[in-house]
């Protein structure tokens, strides 16, 4: 149930449902992007089903006066324009007992299992009504049902249509505009009930990005201007924001054969010099690892984009999971220390993005993002990602000495690197075992010296405060990542007293660990809860195996597809209070 | 003399090019002859060595860049083209050779060689293509004949062997030419035609694996230069070629495709330019 | 009816090949065709489906399997080809057809393409041909035209088209057909002659996809059969293939190449006569 | 110092070194197999420098009255051809005050830290000899020379000199015999000190084979009839042997283009029903990683050998290394376990590859078998591994009922299998995440009943005693795998009292872990040192993560290509005590 106020709710959950593919989705755009210019925060994703085009889909959203990022354990309000196929997705709408149903009672029953929760249903004829609009939309009928019923000004729904949908031309904007009046016209009075109370910075600035857009945008800013890459669900849209806008800023997108082309081809980018990524999902990142491998061995800077999505194999590409871990930490052969970081929300995306390419090149290695398909895909309304600042800072030696000692055994363990072009600093990067001139070399001194001084790069590197954001000072401690950071904050924050006794640690440096900052960021702790988003516990095993973790860690973890809910959360924490 | 800071100053030398690495490769072996006509070649073209990138896969011959005073890559095995075409996007500027063996082209990178031939980046790639892999001593390569006996393979694949230019041509290759090891000036003056051109230009060289295909020094005896001048019709040159000897030496097709470059608008912008369109 | 248990006893009609399934694929997408023309074919063939093993990648196209009452796999991305090999090489008494995409065949799984005309086993490959990626919404694939605007490749790639027929031929397939997923008796009837035919089969099959490809539609205007017969000649194939409109539709090649089959010993022996060589 | 007593000495080791080639390995190999028909028990491993024919190399040889696998702290008898480019693998050669070297003085003077050593030289002018033999073979010379001095009998060495040589023709075998008989003669007296005493079961079977030969030799007995393959070194000799012998068994090897086609040939054909096999190292494993998924994914039976060599990357190739534990265990996206098994010694490699094929099958799961270059290309004389008798025991449904539910769930996890052909049996081996009959799916519950049952088989699985081997019961117990137990178990077994308050854990079971096993084996133990030869301590890491190690657990550790010796253990074990 919404928390309700004189002034209206904090956040209110709707749900667009319908077949016929991209209707409710466009709907549920423009309803966030005017919730955003009416000073609202919020999100959307979406849910779809198997069908490439036209089979049913949701669009779920929640808007709120405060930052969000997650759902909520039920939703508020459900429009449904029709019910064809609901039951494929009826999990990731939960209902309730007081939520609303909006239906077309000619579009048939609501399915049992909605009835049986016992809400309220309320009919609404939508084919009847749209029989009088001439070009009647049920999506933008639905659209002017739910900005009624949340508040949504009327204006502002106008001005967002007109600019989203105004290249259709005349008519076409037209029946739209007609259908969403109608659609407000025919929104039952619910006693504002789910009106949406006044943000409290409604004027600041606010920007509507996916996750996967953030990560694109903090690469640019990192300083990227190469990327090679293989289509993939759910990256594909850090790749195809990236393109256009790379050819403006004088960079680079190459459509490679497969990944093992656009790994290689990243590779020898910034073997020349120009910082560069990738970006991928499980099985594209499989394929890659032999040559991320080569990446570290000859410590070539390079980002690779993870967008994890439903494991093993083929899985479910559309949904989220975070199960590339292990693969992500461990999955290369040989003793390859590299760099792996995770955003810890969708705006984070951006900046997390931005600080891998600065460590990539900084310490002349791989660094991984691990996002998700639930940071990557979801549509948020956020307060504007900082840009750090941070750029391409390689160590580099610009007037080299012959003979050019590339992989010359320093203190820090980065060996300054010269460009192709430069005079007299000719070397070979080389992927078999080496001396500190790069040349081949199977003596134990040379293997373990090379070995020892990728290992001391990334473990003697000052990451400062960013390896994690810590929030309060409670005795037990959870330790989260990722997507799942937004609903633990939230159930936190419902817990009694604002959960006083809790402290989150949402990690954003996976690898190298941080032993001296975790024993730190877990002083005082008595217990700590570990939850995560995969069958086998992977972050928890990890942590274990290289973190001192509390006598008494429990770790509370399950696969995608289903997104945790603040609810469910805050019931496993519940058991350890 | 310290030949690596001076190159640039004066004229360029086959012996600038060569570096103080001892090689790998058996006495005989048809590649020390591939390097000595590579160092002719960039001599003659007058690219100092830090212009050039020597992008490499694995495999004896792969080991070349090691042996050259140049930039160079010693990637992982079959993935020197998509490391090469990288360095070329990227730095445009350099002059990017890619080499290796006909295991690392042919088999594993076989899929890098089709779409880098589509694709025709301005780089030059030289497969040494002694039939075999003889970095692992001796196992049969796309290009082995089907009979050839090994211990992989005893009786001999039964495989049709690939045909390098064919598939070169046929996939859009820019430049298609055949040399022999053993003839280091003709090849020195091949891979130079190769470099200027324009494009994706494939060399094949016939080079000996003496050890484990002793029976190739008698290449020697019937290689024989290509009887008539390149043509520019891709397909006459497939015809030619399909039907020619396998010992036929010289440059088969020059095209005239322009060679890729990645697109770039007119307009140039600044990152911060890009935040405007997140504004709601 | 129960059609998998009974397929075995009664002539096979095109239905014993349909399965219980509801396709993934939009309403007017090329491949529903093709799914009727397969099962024709196998009706026509009289193979009963579990005798039939139908191997897949990963796209649009690639979920033909599960819509059929064949075994099947539907693999991993561009990998069906060393799929088919394996189970064809392991199981000679099966049928093996393996299908999938022009992404899915000719960018990642370009290499296995190569390798498997070359080695031909006895199996028929079908590449649903929309020149895009459908699966993944839209992007440019080796077929797709250099001109073609995409969000990952605003203004073209600029990248000159594959022709998997004529690399097909150069490699060695020993069949090479084309057809029009618009026609699904003359579409049936080629694969049941590939299908026949020994040695490794390949089928390019038009097949628009009207969600990403709208202009693809226009296909079945312009599509036309080839007007000479398939010939037995490589090289004429290809120079007819080379210069044809891409809409010739029909087999285009017969070869008589023996299909592959590894090598076996004429004396069998059990694994504890092995033990005998260890003993010193 | 070999150990000496009346009857001569327990165990020597003799290194041949010099340039040209397979030489000094023929004479090795030679020696090997007539120390084995004398009754001996031996290990013979070889280095090779960088040069791919006729470079410098060295065959190194220790030949015992017990089984031996590993080599001594340092050679006894260092037999010189010449120096040439000794300084390379020097260290491969450890020598001590105790070592004698025989070299020719016309080679030229021994390295500075050869004779800085202080250790007896003697001088042998062997070319001087040799120059009364026509066609003289100073490897033949050599082997001579080692004979005389270890006692191995004349006419044995000369059965085998004529049964290895004899395809050479008569004048060529002439010139071998003679030349090993005026190494004999040149050979000087050195009071019996290197004579080996005889072998306590001298007329027992023994073998001469390699670690590689032994897993293809397992493989065969599990029943593996398919092979797909790409070469690698060290893996290469898996397959060169597997190959002639897979036609005669009517089974078939194809050599793919690459590991991805391999892999996916592997899979196709057990798919088809007949169990199947590929060996690789570190590069070609991690290309395979992405299928390998796949098959765990469709619940397809393989087994996939890596000989691990040094990395990362291209690392040394020749060389051992244990740093590919990671990328075995979690080196695949998603949540996607399956077995890892390693063998113990040489002739383990047998047991444990067809008890991987075993597993695989019986599983329905990818078998991985850890094994490594020094376990793989070492030559050893022993006893005869076992044939466990286990072959494909896999569950397959011969009379389908359709339709068929390929995937159901069983309390086993196991879910039987129909093989093509059957009719009635037919499904899609499927790769997306998919419901009991393999249709796809994206559902939440399909999803988690999958991977449960997936996880379930591998799980409740009894793997019985064969999961480690256990020796002795102290107080301290010592946990390795791979070719770290050979010299465990002798630094043992030379330990005061002979180790009494020691245990040995020699893991053969990687994954999945059995943790009620390992407490039972841990029963009583105080301490725990980890052995492995990883730069980052990949075992202990992983232990450290899956197991409840003692309090005190410490973990030794260092990359390769060094192999461990008996003393370097010692003195660690020597801290502990
Ligand atoms: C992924 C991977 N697979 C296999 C190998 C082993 N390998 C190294 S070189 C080589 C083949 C070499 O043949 P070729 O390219 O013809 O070169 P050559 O040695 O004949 O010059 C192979 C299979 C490897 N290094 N990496
Ligand atoms: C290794 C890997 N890379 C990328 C993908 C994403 N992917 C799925 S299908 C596909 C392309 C499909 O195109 P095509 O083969 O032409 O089939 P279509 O959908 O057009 O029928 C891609 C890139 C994947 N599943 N696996
Ligand atoms: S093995 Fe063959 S290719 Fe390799 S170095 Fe020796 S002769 Fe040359
Ligand atoms: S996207 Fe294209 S190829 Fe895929 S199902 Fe739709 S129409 Fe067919
Ligand atoms: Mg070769
Ligand atoms: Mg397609």
């Amino acid at each position: 149930m919404p928390a309700k106020s004189q002034q209206g709710a904090q956040s209110v959950s709707v749900a667009l449902v319908g077949s016929g593919g991209a209707g409710v989705m466009t709907a549920g755009t423009i309803l966030l992007d005017a919730a955003a210019k009416a000073g609202w925060y919020g999100l959307m994703t979406r849910s779809v089903g198997p069908q490439i085009r036209g089979g049913e889909s949701a669009a779920l959203l929640r808007l709120s006066t405060t930052p969000v990022e997650c759902h909520g354990d039920s939703f508020d309000v459900l429009i449904a324009v029709d019910w064809q196929n609901f039951t494929r997705f009826a999990k990731e709408v939960p209902l309730s007992a007081h939520s609303v149903v909006l239906a077309d009672p000619a579009a048939g029953a609501p399915p049992a299992t909605v009835v049986d929760i016992g809400l309220q249903i309320i009919d609404v004829p939508m084919q009847e009504i749209l029989k009088k609009v001439a070009g009647g939309r049920p999506n933008m009928l639905a659209l002017g049902l739910a900005a009624a019923v949340l508040g949504v000004p009327d204006d502002i729904v106008t001005k967002v249509v007109e600019r989203r949908l105004g290249k259709k031309g005349g008519e076409a904007l037209e029946s739209s505009l007609q259908s969403v009046q109608a659609g407000r016209a025919a929104a039952p009075a619910l006693d504002g009930r789910f009106t949406l109370a006044p943000a409290a910075d409604a004027t600041a600035t606010r920007w509507l990005m996916s996750g996967n857009q953030a990560a694109g945008l903090g690469a640019l800013r990192g300083g990227v201007r190469f990327v090679a890459a293989y289509p993939i669900t759910p990256a594909t849209e850090v790749l195809e924001w990236m393109a256009p806008r790379l050819t403006k800023l004088g960079g680079a997108l190459v459509q490679a054969e497969d990944e093992l082309a656009s790994i290689n081809m990243i590779i020898g980018a910034s073997f020349g010099g120009v910082p560069s990524l990738t970006a991928t999902s499980g099985p594209g990142y499989s394929l890659m690892a032999e040559s991320i491998g080569l990446a570290v061995a000859a410590e070539v800077p390079i980002v690779v984009v993870n967008v994890m999505r439903g494991g093993p194999s083929t899985g479910i590409a559309t949904k989220s999971e975070q199960a590339d871990l292990n693969i992500a930490v461990y999955g290369l052969h040989g003793d390859a220390p590299h760099v792996v970081v995770a955003p810890t929300s969708i705006g984070d995306c951006a900046v997390t993005s931005q600080w891998a390419v600065h460590l990539a090149e900084k310490l002349q290695t791989p660094a991984i993002v691990l996002s998700d398909q639930f940071l990557g895909q979801a549509q948020a309304v956020l307060s504007p990602p900082v840009d750090t600042g941070e750029g391409p800072d390689r160590l580099i030696n610009a007037a080299p000495q012959a003979p050019a000692a590339r992989y010359e055994v320093t203190e820090s363990g980065v060996s300054p690197m010269t460009i192709p072009g430069v005079a007299g600093g000719q070397y070979i990067s080389e992927s078999l075992t080496h001396n500190i001139r790069g040349r081949p070399s199977t003596l134990a001194d040379d293997h373990l010296a090379q070995i020892e001084k990728r290992q001391r790069k990334l473990s003697t590197f000052d990451y400062g405060e960013r390896w994690a954001d810590i929030d309060g000072d409670g005795p037990i401690a959870i330790i989260s990542w990722g997507s799942c950071c937004a609903p633990i904050r939230e159930a936190i924050s419902r817990l009694n007293g604002g959960g006083k006794d809790l402290r989150l640690i949402s990690l954003r440096l996976i690898s190298p660990v941080q032993p001296e900052r975790m024993a730190e960021a877990l002083n005082g702790v008595k217990r700590a809860l570990i939850i995560e988003q995969s069958h086998s516990g992977q972050l928890y095993r990890y942590l274990r195996a290289y973190y001192d973790l509390p006598k008494d860690t429990q770790c509370y973890h399950r696969p995608g597809p289903l997104a945790f809910t603040p609810g469910e959360i805050r019931d496993q924490i519940a058991r350890m209070q | 003399m310290n030949v690596e800071s001076t190159a640039a100053l004066k004229a360029c030398m086959p012996a600038d090019y060569k570096s103080d690495v001892k090689p790998v490769w058996c006495p005989g072996c048809g590649d020390y002859s591939v390097l000595l006509a590579m160092q002719k070649a960039f001599a003659e073209l007058g690219t100092p060595p830090e212009k050039i990138a020597l992008i490499t896969g694995i495999g004896c011959s792969s080991r070349i860049a090691s042996y050259t005073t140049c930039y160079g890559f010693h990637g992982v095995h079959g993935r020197a083209l998509a490391l090469g075409t990288g360095v070329k996007v990227a730095r445009p500027d350099l002059t990017v050779v890619v080499a290796g063996g006909d295991g690392d082209g042919f088999s594993i990178g076989g899929n890098h060689f089709l779409h880098a031939c589509r694709r025709n980046p301005d780089l030059t790639y030289i497969v040494m293509d002694n039939q075999v892999y003889g970095m692992t001593k001796g196992q049969p390569s796309p290009t082995t004949d089907p009979e050839w006996q090994s211990a992989l393979a005893p009786g001999g694949t039964g495989i049709r062997p690939f045909h390098p230019l064919v598939i070169a041509l046929a996939s859009g290759a820019n430049f298609v030419a055949r040399c022999f090891s053993g003839d280091p000036n003709g090849t020195a003056q091949t891979l130079v035609e190769a470099i200027r051109h324009p494009g994706f230009s494939f060399v094949q060289i016939l080079s000996p694996c003496v050890t484990f295909r002793p029976e190739q020094k008698e290449w020697r005896k019937v290689v024989h230069p290509a009887p008539v001048e390149a043509t520019d019709d891709p397909a006459r040159a497939a015809r030619r070629i399909m039907s020619d000897d396998n010992f036929n030496i010289g440059i088969l097709y020059r095209g005239s495709r322009p060679p890729y470059r990645p697109k770039q608008s007119e307009t140039k912008i600044a990152v911060a330019d890009l935040e405007r369109e997140f504004a709601t």
